[in-house]
């Protein structure tokens, strides 16, 4: 029969639709609003998993993110998602689940042998054994790692899109309970903007399973569509079913997680997204998050069939599933009696233990009066059948709750329903650092009271308030007065919604059930902790060792260390520690509160940001051409550079070579348009500059640019450029490409803070200019036919600066040379980038005009012994250092980074001075970042000289040639020292001064 | 014969394609226009004159906001710096006129025209897809008429102007990061407009 | 997460800000720094302290000023910004 | 010493595990001790372990505000590699690797240190200049390095996308770059010390000292005042207030420095790798999660807690990186306090206080150090001698300017 444990009637599922869906391999079937854990019940499907260290067997315990122990894979391939909890997962047409974490199959798993063997592998073994022979670990992790892990991971990307979202209100409410929903009406009515948060598809909470609590006179379906309805009609609100607040970072910002849809869509589109990360920024907050059923703790408490109490009514009112027949509630509060009227509507056969000496609560009189079965003062002490709970034993509780006692009866069922008190669901609290205190009456941490000036509380269940009435009660007061802290009516709430009072009895704590005098297997089977296996005895042993605070015993243990977070278990872990060492439970602390509330997506974080769209991949005007014609691209920062430009036939080394040969014998052209470029202006700008660059600024004439080298504060480069006077008190700084910002904001903080006597104001002007770099003994006479001013030698000298037009748009060319060639730096507006390149193309052709890329100007600059501030220094290099003593001023009294040299340490002999290395074999290409001993073959280890910076093959030179920071280098010149290969072996090169090409530097005057 | 807004040589926007729409929602890259830095102090009152006088508009001293001129828009950008936003053809004399009458005063005129571009988002739910990456309040009650803000779309700067109750959104991003932030909002737009 | 007023644009996320170290730190002159303690003082040794923490902050992503901000370092609670050329009105008193 | 072995797991099997001894036991302090060291986390403990087990001193003391190891020991990703950008770098944090080596032994603790290789990414010609500058340096400074071609790490790191936004162009391998179970060896230390006679004591926080003429003489603590003529230091995030207790300042930053792991997963990743530029890292536990770390927050902060901004940097490097990791989800994530120096080197120093030595500013790569960063303080401690390997890291180089530069290598945590 299919679905052999559904109910005819009743539940929230529409048993018109019906879905497929396969478990295993097996096809089953199941309605539209099961979940997967539902289904698998309704199917009669009793093992659902193996726990992650004894591999026993594993059923549904639980009906949502408490779930501990039915963790499943679902999808194949690249669809696949690994460690889902069953009870999370909607049923959906195709849903492939698999149960993971057991070989070779979940009936007959091998891993289960650990559980005949547990007994010699307690809490923290691993730290005892393994040792042997030294070293052997990696052998032993290999068997571990394999054993150990839940699910497994996909091997393909990920073919989901997932979008993310900001969003601004006055009230957060979280939780669609009656009490998040009373709330959220609340505030509503008052005209807050308020989003409501509920991480069930349905709105209702505890509610939706709690078919007789009558509200305003009214069934719970009937109250929930009327506060729903009203909440829908408010423009103010944003309701958000299905998602779940994960994370409370302070300061009133939330994430949360949106699940779009449900299932698979196999080339889905990339706008049909999965989930949806949400930013939330609030004013105020009331978490109505409800509370979570406890299990107790007993022999064998882990079977399945074992399930929480309210849980099981889940199951049989929302879902009509009722996935036993002979049910023994197992409880020690009233909540549980619920579930046995239910039951017993439902048809089952039901029996009560109930661990107090009794109650007088309304639900248990009405089970009384419905004749079931009820017994006070005892206990189960152990659940008998492995695959499927077959009875249970029963033993009297001894009155101080320390032993049991009596006869033992066995009492047959196929379900044990468990119901150890309820924790309230004060995560969102506590992930903020706030309060909690034990509350006696509720047997369980809730949050501190006190908190008025606070922008959150707790509210309903989530604050330890088990009833309705008073439930709704406390939800209108925090709605009402959160809107009023916002600015909105006053604190009072309007029609607050009125449940009946019901009597209930008191919880009595009861941490485990003791083990029976003489029990063989002791403490060993008592599960407090279900996903990770940790048991009483585990607690007890870890005492025992030593590890008195809750977070060792969390550690040594690994208790709520699972994928649930101990949402079920962390409470009875602390009572169970406070038992074992006489500590009271107000004496206790939980440990430290984390996000995730539930697990979360990688991919959700992520959102859109991956591929190009993981950062800018910023493009000059002028990239489209470079595409276009070969460019190999180089990634600069965030920038996209040409590298070199391949022609057909061509390898990077030919490439290259040819792209330096056009330079230094002809003319060549480079995309420039990524250097940084700042406007300065005002009457200060040359007092400003004096004081960031080393050298003297304050005479460069009108139209003149100078080369500088901007210091930190301990006097070590960390920028270069040239920088032209456009006027009296206007300038234009160049930065390097990858420098800009931070030159920038360095600039400005300057100016800003410490000098904001100087009248100077900047303006990024790097986008607005792209740059051309033409060079070469040809490009004069190229740039002649475009441009419409004399650039004759005499005309435009060296370093200095025309405005003028090229190719019919205005433009700044710059006569500045970083090849050590003839050069101009054409800057003209980013839009015109484009035209003039093609300018210059065209009229280029008849000069042997060859684009050439970033490669090929590292070359050439090396030729010439300019350095690339990042390559040839490392943050610790005075400008003496790279042999360039002639930029610092002598007369200036103070620039950025002068006080350091003071400084013992820049005045020490030995530092790394920056020089020129010629390999003895001209062929031999050093490799950079080789370190450079004085001696040939000195064995490893060694201490270094120094390492090399730049190293290439020079096509003009016909050699290779290098640039490196040695110790003392500049006292080594014309010796021989030695680089050194990562094999050890040497390679002669000779000491000389960093510049190989053109050293009197006419070419780049001509 | 050099006319800085040479339409002809004006070949290269950062994006070739101009305009999508996705149900009610659109997104456009503006043809270019001109843009003004302009800086100064706030509380010299000869600059405020002179440059209000020569706009014809009250310069926006109120952080966030923007006005609106017969010569084009006018954006607060921190409180002394303004952008101005107007013809292309109107920069150079705009320029040449602010830089007379303010001569001798500490100001600067900077031009920016081709160092942004500007991307139009428009329709229903346009807020909700800048919030996929911007983390500005955009509640109607918070941006709405006459207001701009610099902020950031994850990983880069931008600043938005409000245009109309469409909404409608100006977006001025920088050139290189313009095909960066129209992806985005190109798949945010796919996601938020009904289907 | 904690936002941050700026001076001039009002309350925004502070991944709009980049944090621009402590607050209040003197730049020696040329002829202080020959007192090389002063000098290494400033370039190295910070308070970093538990409590009222007088930092700076820039505003990278909105009108680019500088300005400082005095922040609970336990709490991460802003208690105050000011201008660079102001003084806290936070006296510092509390420690934890 | 009671030895942990197979056998004595299976002895206490029958008696049902009821006959374990204490691995460690938490004291009240004496009025008086020899030396006092604070801070039980991986260094202090080391410390201790040292001076009772090479030195001879046994009359000591670790005293610990929280429970030992609850400090940054207890939330660091477990990276331990000795490839740095300098000399002395190289030396200390390798001879901590040779003492890794042997712990699980030395201390008769498996501290699961598992040296499965770690892969350093260079997504640019200037990351490769770097790696290659590194892997020269560490080679001939006698520690191992190599370098990956894009091919090879493919074949490390069978599901990297080496064509990421900033293509991988290859890679600084350390074969003996290792993970280790952080909480032994906290504990392993803390049941050595025990076992020499130390006394360690927990939830007792130092509040001050006492010093006379610059010695320090005593002291202060939540559970009263302590006499001793010895202090170490070794407290890291919370250094500098130390440091104002005894009156002088630190050239220390201390900032959040996240990370998180994943559901545990059946093995999917068999090395550690680090991607500085990009800001993740990622290496699996044992146990099967994906511990995953970034960038530290920027900003002074005690709160152990940080923004999800920095949270949402590694996600999205992490997917770059691994695009088939998208679809697995974040089980918990937390944060350390971490100090850092300007240099990005630690201190292991005298102090202005005679007799008053700190071994910290780890910032945020400490873990690893913690055998060698211990000894080093109890040597120092016990003869109040420099031992060479610490002698560059003095507090006086911040004097003289002569720092140790890795901060171009540790832009990324680890
Ligand atoms: C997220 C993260 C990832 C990291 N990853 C790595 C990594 O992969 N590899 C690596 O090598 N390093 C890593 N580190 C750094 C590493 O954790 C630290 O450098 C190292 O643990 C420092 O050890 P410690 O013993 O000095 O400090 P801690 O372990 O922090 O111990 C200091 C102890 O001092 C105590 N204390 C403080 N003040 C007082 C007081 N007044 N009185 C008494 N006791 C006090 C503290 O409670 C604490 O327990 C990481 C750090 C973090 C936060
Ligand atoms: N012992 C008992 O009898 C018992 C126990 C619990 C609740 N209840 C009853 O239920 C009534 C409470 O209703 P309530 O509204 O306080 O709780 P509830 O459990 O009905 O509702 C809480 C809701 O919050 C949601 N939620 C929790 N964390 C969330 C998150 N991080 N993000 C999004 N959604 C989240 C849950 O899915 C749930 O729907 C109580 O007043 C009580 O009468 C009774
Ligand atoms: C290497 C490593 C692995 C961890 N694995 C887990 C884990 O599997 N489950 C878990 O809940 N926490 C895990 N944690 C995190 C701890 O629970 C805890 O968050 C961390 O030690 C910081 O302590 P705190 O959160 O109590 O402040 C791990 C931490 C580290 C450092
Ligand atoms: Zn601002």
């Amino acid at each position: 029969m299919s679905q052999p444990y559904r109910l005819a009637t009743g539940g929230d599922v529409d048993r018109n639709q019906t879905i497929n869906f396969s478990f295993d391999g097996k096809t089953y079937t199941g309605f539209s609003g099961d979940t997967l854990a539902s289904a698998l019940l309704a199917n009669g499907v009793s093992i659902v998993g193996r726990s992650f260290k004894y591999h026993r067997p594993r059923g549904i315990m639980a009906a949502g993110v408490e779930e501990p122990n039915a963790l499943v894979e679902t999808g194949d391939n690249a669809f696949q998602e690994p460690n889902l909890q069953a009870t999370t997962v909607l049923l959906h047409e195709g849903l492939i689940a698999r149960s993971q974490h057991r070989w070779p199959s979940l009936a007959f798993d091998v891993g289960e042998i650990n559980d005949k063997l547990s007994w010699i592998f307690p809490a923290g073994f691993y730290y005892k054994t393994f040792m042997w022979p030294a070293r052997a670990w990696r052998f032993y992790e290999y068997f571990i790692r394999k054993a150990a892990g839940l699910g497994t991971c996909p091997d393909k990307p990920d073919p989901d899109s997932y979008d993310q979202r900001f969003a601004h209100f006055d009230i957060l409410v979280v939780g669609c309970g009656a009490s998040g929903l009373e709330a959220a009406v609340q505030a509503a009515r008052k005209g807050a903007r308020i989003c409501l948060v509920e991480q069930s598809n349905e709105l209702g909470g505890q509610l939706l399973h709690h078919p007789e609590q009558i509200i305003d006179s009214l069934l719970p379906a009937d109250w929930l569509k009327r506060t729903v309805d009203e909440l829908t009609a408010f423009d103010n609100v944003t309701t958000l079913p299905h998602t779940t607040v994960v994370g409370n970072y302070g300061y009133n910002y939330f994430t949360a997680i949106q699940h779009l849809r449900t299932g698979v869509t196999p080339g889905s589109k990339t706008h049909n997204p999965r989930q949806r990360l949400w930013k939330i920024r609030t004013k105020q907050n009331i978490f109505a998050t409800g509370a979570h059923e406890r299990p107790l703790v007993f022999n064998n408490n882990d079977r399945p069939g074992v399930m929480l109490a309210d849980s099981l009514a889940t199951y049989i009112n929302r879902y009509a599933v009722l996935p036993g027949r002979s049910i023994l509630i197992f409880t020690n509060n009233d909540s549980a009696y619920r579930l046995a009227i239910y039951a017993v509507k439902a048809g089952a056969e039901v029996r009560i233990t109930d661990s107090r000496d009794g109650s007088e609560g309304h639900w248990v009189k009405q089970a009384a009066t419905m004749g079931i079965r009820i017994e006070f003062g005892k206990v189960v002490v152990s659940a008998i059948g492995k695959r499927k709970v077959e009875a249970a034993i029963i033993m009297s509780l001894s009155s101080n709750n320390a032993a049991v006692e009596g006869a033992a009866e066995t009492v047959p069922c196929d379900l044990i329903a468990v119901s150890g008190g309820w924790s309230p669901v004060i995560h969102l609290h506590a992930q903020d650092r706030g309060a909690l205190v034990y509350d006696k009456d509720v047997s369980a941490f809730v949050a501190a009271d006190g908190f008025e000036d606070q922008p959150s509380i707790c509210v309903g269940a989530a604050r330890g308030c088990m009833d309705y009435k008073t439930s709704l009660e406390q939800a209108a007061t925090a709605g009402a007065n959160a809107a009023f802290k916002v600015g909105f009516g006053n604190d009072t709430p309007t029609n607050i919604s009125v449940a009946e009072t019901v009597v209930t009895g008191a919880t009595s704590p009861l941490w485990m059930v003791p083990a029976p005098q003489g029990s063989r297997v002791g403490y060993h089977k008592h599960f407090h902790e279900y996903q990770n296996d940790s048991t009483v005895a585990d607690i007890q042993l870890a005492m025992l060792e030593g590890f008195e605070s809750v977070e060792h015993l969390k550690r040594y243990t690994t208790t709520g260390m699972a994928t649930d977070q101990g949402k079920t278990s962390n409470v009875n872990a602390l009572g169970i520690a406070a038992q074992h060492s006489g500590h009271d439970m107000k004496d206790m602390a939980p440990t430290t509160y984390r996000p995730p509330f539930t697990p979360v997506t990688l991919g959700t974080i992520a959102g859109r940001q991956h591929g190009p769209l993981f950062s800018p991949e910023r493009k000059t005007p002028m990239c489209q051409w470079h595409k276009e014609n070969g460019a190999v691209f180089e990634h600069v920062g965030d920038w996209l550079r040409p590298w070199w430009y391949e022609n057909p036939g061509e390898d990077k080394h030919g490439a290259v070579a040819r792209e330096c040969m056009a330079v230094r014998t002809a003319v060549g052209m480079m995309d420039a348009s990524t250097l940084g470029k700042i406007d300065i202006c005002g009457p200060d700008s040359a007092e400003f500059l004096n004081r960031v660059y080393t050298n003297s600024w304050l005479k460069l004439g009108i139209g003149k640019c100078r080369y500088g080298l901007m210091l930190n504060e301990q006097g070590y480069v960390f920028d270069d450029g040239v920088t032209t006077r456009l006027g009296e008190n206007h300038f234009h700084m160049t930065t390097t490409s990858g420098g800009a910002p931070r030159v920038m904001t360095w600039l400005e903080d300057w100016l800003q803070t410490e000098w904001a006597d100087l009248d100077v104001y900047l303006t990024s002007v790097s986008e607005q200019w792209a740059v051309i770099s033409l060079s070469g003994p040809k490009s004069r006479d190229l740039l002649r036919n475009l441009v419409d001013f004399d650039i004759s030698k005499e005309a435009f000298s060296f370093m200095s600066m025309k405005m003028g037009a090229i190719a019919g748009v205005p433009a700044r060319i710059f006569r500045i040379s970083f090849t050590g060639e003839s050069s101009f730096e054409i800057n003209v507006a980013s839009n015109h980038g484009l035209h003039v390149w093609k300018a210059l193309l065209d009229v280029g052709q008849d000069f042997g005009l060859t684009p050439y890329g970033t490669e090929a100007t590292h070359i050439l600059r090396a030729e010439k012994g300019f350095i690339i501030v990042g390559q040839d220094t490392d943050g610790t290099n005075t400008p003496m250092d790279l042999g360039m003593d002639w930029i610092v001023a002598k007369n200036k009294n103070d620039f950025l980074g002068r006080s350091a040299f003071d400084l013992p340490v820049i005045a020490e002999q030995s530092r790394r001075q920056l020089v020129g290395l010629l390999p003895i074999d001209k062929t031999t290409l050093l490799p950079e970042g080789a370190h450079v001993t004085r001696m040939r073959d000195e064995p490893f280890p060694c201490s270094t000289l120094g390492h090399i910076t730049s190293s290439y093959d020079s096509p003009i030179l016909g050699r290779t040639i290098a640039m490196g920071l040695i110790e003392n280098g500049r006292d080594l010149i014309n010796q021989s020292i030695f680089a050194r290969n990562l094999d050890g072996s040497s390679i002669e090169m000779m000491v000389c001064e960093p510049a190989f090409y053109d050293n009197e530097g006419g070419k780049s005057r001509d | 014969m050099i006319n800085s807004s040479n339409q002809d040589s004006y070949s290269t926007q950062p994006l070739s394609i101009d305009t999508i729409s996705v149900g009610a929602l659109s997104l456009q890259q503006l043809p270019t226009s001109g843009k003004l830095i302009l800086r100064g102090k706030p509380n010299d009152n000869a600059f405020t004159n002179r440059v209000s006088q020569l706009l014809e508009c009250e310069l926006p001293i109120k952080v966030n906001t923007v006005v609106t001129s017969k010569i084009g828009t006018v954006m607060w950008r921190g409180p002394d710096e303004w952008m101005i936003e107007l013809s292309l053809d109107q920069v150079d004399s705009l320029q040449t006129d602010l830089i007379a009458i303010l001569e001798n005063q500490h100001i600067n005129i900077v031009v920016v025209t081709d160092a942004y571009s500007v991307l139009r988002l428009s329709g229903q739910g346009a807020p909700d897809v800048l919030s996929s990456g911007c983390s500005l309040n955009l509640n109607k009650s918070e941006f709405g008429t006459d207001q701009c803000a610099q902020t950031h779309y994850h990983k880069i700067g931008i600043a938005l102007r409000f245009v109309d109750e469409t909404p409608t959104f100006d977006i001025f991003v920088r050139r290189s990061e313009t095909e960066y932030l129209w992806r985005h909002l190109e798949l945010a737009c796919q996601t938020n407009a009904p289907h | 997460m904690f936002q941050i007023k700026c001076p001039y644009c009002g309350n925004r996320e502070m991944t709009e800000y980049t944090y621009g170290g402590e607050a209040n730190l003197s730049r020696p002159t040329r002829l202080e720094s020959e007192d090389s303690l002063a000098l290494t003082s400033y370039l190295f040794s910070r308070t970093n302290k538990r409590g009222i923490h007088l930092e700076r902050w820039f505003h990278v992503f909105g009108c680019r000023k500088w300005f400082n901000v005095a922040r609970n370092t336990i709490t991460n609670e802003i208690v105050e910004t000011y201008l660079p050329n102001e003084q806290p009105q936070v006296v510092e008193q509390t420690k934890e | 010493m009671y030895r942990f072995s197979a056998a004595s797991l299976l002895r206490n099997a029958f008696s049902g595990h009821k006959n374990w001894p204490q691995q460690f036991q938490s004291v009240e302090p004496k009025q008086k001790y020899q030396a006092v060291i604070v801070g039980g986390g991986g260094h202090g403990l080391s410390a201790a372990y040292h001076l009772a087990k090479e030195f001879g001193i046994t009359n000591i003391a670790v005293i610990e505000k929280g429970w030992i190891g609850g400090g940054n020991t207890g939330r660091n990703t477990a990276m331990v590699r000795s490839n740095y950008l300098q000399q002395h770098s190289v030396n200390l944090y390798d001879a901590s690797i040779k003492m890794w080596e042997t712990m699980s032994n030395e201390l008769n603790y498996n501290v699961m240190f598992s040296q499965r290789g770690l892969l350093h990414l260079a997504h640019s010609v200037s990351d490769m200049q770097e790696i290659g500058r590194r892997a020269h340096a560490i080679n001939m400074f006698g520690a191992d390095a190599e370098l990956l071609t894009p091919q090879q790490v493919k074949k490390w790191l069978p599901n990297i996308n080496l064509n990421c936004r900033f293509p991988i162009l290859g890679a600084l391998l350390q074969r003996r770059g290792a993970v280790a179970r952080h909480d032994a060896m906290a504990w392993g230390y803390a049941r050595g010390a025990t076992e020499l006679g130390v006394d360690l004591i927990q939830n007792c926080e130092v509040t001050g000292f006492e010093i006379n003429n610059g010695e320090i003489k005593c002291v202060h603590t939540t559970k009263g005042r302590i006499k001793t003529d010895t202090v170490g230091i070794a407290v890291s995030g919370h250094s500098s207030h130390l440091a104002e207790m005894a009156g002088f300042r630190l050239p220390i930053e201390t900032v959040p420095l996240q990370a998180l792991v994943t559901e545990p997963l059946k093995p999917v990743l068999n090395c550690a790798v680090i991607s500085a530029s990009i800001h993740a890292y990622v290496s699996q536990s044992d146990k099967g999660e994906l511990v995953i770390g970034g960038g530290t927050d920027p900003y002074v902060a005690y709160a152990n807690r940080g923004a999800f901004e920095e949270i949402e940097t590694m996600m999205t490097a992490v997917k770059e990186l691994f695009p088939n990791y998208s679809r697995l989800r974040i089980m918990r994530q937390w944060a350390g306090m971490v100090d850092l120096t300007p240099d990005r080197s630690p201190i292991i120093s005298k102090t202005p206080i005679k007799n008053m030595y700190m071994d910290g500013g780890w910032g945020t790569g400490g873990f690893k150090t913690s055998p060698i960063g211990g000894l080093l303080m109890a040597e120092m401690m016990a003869t109040d001698q420099v031992p060479v390997l610490a002698a560059p890291f003095a507090l006086s180089r911040f004097e003289s300017g002569k720092l140790i530069d890795e901060g171009a290598a540790s832009s990324v945590a680890h």
